[in-house]
């Protein structure tokens, strides 16, 4: 039962940061903010979510296939926005505070 | 409510094989054209996985407490049909590849017109 | 609740589809065919065909992205605007989607028991198969035994699409001079590609073995682990991944994999049965299926495995060949 | 179980939104974004859908989700990588 009732909070703290993440996405003025919203919101939600759902099992076989899932996206997701960003910075991307300076900002 | 929860899953499956079929006629660009017709395949596949699914029905791989499973032939044929339509797909992309080093170009239009060259 | 899914997905689906219609950047429309392919697989999921969405997660988002990506490099990724109308192909399009819609309300209801897909062979498959194959996953016991004549064929098909595209693009040579290319700069990502590909091919490992009680399977593994060396040789640069997996050796394997499964069909002759029934392999006709099945599962993964890394390495050869050029 | 649902259906509104930035997006950089959080949200998507249907033991999709994800990104990184020439402006995509 106090399993149930963490796995529940788990779940819902997940969803919530999940919906921050994404609004992050929309709202954020450049893309470095945006890679930023999405990344760390996606690195929580992934945590909360899938001890949400291990507090749900009875601890065997499905268990360990989320803890691999969890360490498999812990790794990958973090290096994907990582890599990302640094491309976009190659490629020539600015900060907003770096496209304000020279005029005014026509980013959206 | 029943009729659109009968019918939805044909309906946008005959939507999806229409818009691969619009991209495969209309689309000047042969990479667009495998794309699309990589659309229309998966509209394909939709509609035999539509076909397998039994309400209240679950997975075909046998466990505890499970009576009604779905039908796995439509499974089957579609598994093998997905690795083939890949590998005939890479066939298509190798000759796009290579009708761009002929022609120098991969709109249909354009290399249309340098026919005569070759 | 699973209809409701259902509902979102498919709708999901279709504003992808009508997306990449309008799209004129082709890298946009093959990042989106990505998603689609995604979106189709979370739809198999949710139909209960979880074989089916493991094998389109895999080959249609994973292998079918990266080629068309390799074919962009090659080819430019800006579509140019057509000038002539689109009326044409319009009509047509809405004349042949209209007859459909109208043919589609004679098909039986969705999910209906008692549609007539449901009344031929299916059920034999569901009662009979667990106790006469020995398996849980239907699926497998249909695809390597009671239609692995089919399958062989497939299996075939991909082994003449690989020499196809060989014949076509020609396998890169195994140089060892240019060494440094690939992502140089990604220090982080080559760090953890490093610690995620060998724990890809244990999966891969465990997909090729485990298909008999779960999802997975030959056709999975094989490009899940092609996958792997992909990732290698994004990451690394194709003459490394060259270096480690030999074009030459790849060749070899894709004829042993089909080797193997006709070989294993012959084998019946031998003992007294029939192609492709495995009943006599061993001294019982279910534990006979079971090597069976194990063995041609053997055959579809190499097959499969060698036919995706050579079409892989095909393409990414011809990118390398015009970079240096 | 009714935390369950609402999970996945919140999830799924995530996946939504993540799929219309990625549909409507300025910038390419925007536009990979959004499918990256797509594909890891549908991974997580999968994994709780596992437990609704009372059957967890499909795990293994997850994976390959989570994989095959990570894999598109590092190959559009290395397409970026290559292209690197005509890629420096940050092209306004006209539908």
């Amino acid at each position: 039962m106090i399993l149930e009732t963490l796995s529940t909070l788990f779940l819902v703290l997940g969803a919530f940061f999940s919906f921050t993440g994404v609004i992050g996405l929309f709202k954020f003025p450049d893309f470095f903010t945006r890679v930023h919203a999405a990344s760390v919101t996606d690195s929580i939600a992934t945590i909360l979510i899938i001890f949400g759902l291990i507090l749900r099992t009875d601890f065997g076989l499905v268990a360990v296939k989320l803890l691999f899932i969890l360490i498999f996206m812990l790794l990958t997701s973090p290096t994907a926005s990582h890599a990302l960003a640094k491309s976009a910075r190659h490629g020539g991307l600015l900060t907003l505070a770096e496209t304000r300076a020279p005029k005014k900002e026509d980013n959206d | 409510m029943s009729f659109i929860v009968d019918y939805y899953n044909y309906w946008i499956v005959v939507f999806l094989m229409m818009a691969g079929f619009y991209i495969v006629i209309s689309a000047n660009n042969l990479v667009k054209k495998i794309v699309g017709l990589n659309i229309f395949q998966t509209s394909v596949f939709m509609m035999y996985i539509s076909i397998g699914k039994v309400s209240g029905g679950s997975a075909p791989i046998v466990a505890e407490g499970i009576t009604t499973y779905s039908n796995p032939l439509p499974h089957v044929l579609i598994l093998t049909a997905i690795v083939v339509g890949v590998a005939t797909t890479a066939v298509g992309l190798a000759l796009v590849v290579r009708i761009k080093r002929a022609y120098g170009t991969v709109e249909e239009n354009e290399f249309e017109d340098k026919e005569d060259l070759i | 609740m699973a209809e409701f899914i259902d509902l979102v997905l498919l709708g999901m689906l279709a504003i992808t589809a009508l997306r990449v219609i309008f799209l004129k950047d082709l890298f946009a429309v093959v990042m989106l065919f990505g998603i689609y392919s995604f979106l189709s697989a979370l739809i198999f999921v949710n139909l209960d065909a979880v074989d089916v969405a493991f094998t389109e997660a895999s080959v249609g988002a994973g292998i079918s992205t990266v080629l068309m990506l390799g074919t962009l490099a090659l080819t430019g990724r800006k579509e140019k605007t057509s000038n002539h109308p689109a009326l044409l192909p319009l009509l047509v399009v809405g004349v042949t989607g209209a007859a459909l819609i109208y043919g589609s309300l004679d098909m039986p209801p969705f999910g209906d028991p008692n549609n007539p897909a449901h009344q031929h062979v299916a059920p034999r498959y569901i009662e009979d198969s667990p106790q006469e194959i020995g398996l849980p996953n239907m699926v497998t016991s249909v695809l390597a035994s009671y239609r692995a004549f089919d399958t062989l064929g497939e299996t075939a098909v991909v082994f003449a699409a690989a020499i196809g595209v060989l014949s076509l693009l020609g396998l890169p040579k195994r140089d060892r001079q240019a060494i440094e290319s690939g992502l140089k700069s990604h220090l982080v990502l080559r760090v953890v590609a490093k610690l995620i590909i060998p724990l890809t091919i244990l999966f891969a490992l465990y997909v090729q073995f485990h298909g008999d009680y779960g999802p997975g399977g030959g056709f999975q593994a094989g490009v899940i682990a092609a996958a792997a060396i992909i990732l290698y040789a994004l990451v690394l640069g194709l003459p490394m991944a060259t270096h480690v997996v030999q074009p030459a050796l790849l060749k070899t394997l894709a004829a042993l994999g089909v080797l193997i499964y006709a070989g294993t069909g012959v084998a019946n002759f031998f003992l007294g049965g029939n192609f492709l029934d495995y009943n006599m392999l061993a001294s019982d006709p279910v534990a006979g299926q079971h090597i069976g099945i194990i063995l041609i599962e053997l055959g579809v993964g190499i097959t499969v495995f060698a036919a995706m890394l050579s079409i892989f390495y095909a393409f990414a050869g011809q990118a390398e060949r015009t970079n240096i050029q | 179980m009714l935390a369950l649902a609402a999970t996945s259906i919140a999830i799924l509104s995530v996946m939504a939104l993540a799929l219309a930035r990625a549909l409507r997006a300025d910038t390419v950089y925007d536009r990979i974004l959004g499918v990256n959080m797509f594909g890891t949200k549908t991974a997580l998507f999968i994994a709780v859908m596992g437990f609704l249907s009372g059957r967890p033991d499909f795990l293994d999709i997850a994976i390959v989700y989570a994989l095959i994800n990570f894999i598109g990104m590092v190959a559009v990184l290395r397409f970026f990588e290559y292209t690197a020439t005509d890629d420096t402006q940050n092209n306004k995509e006209s539908s």
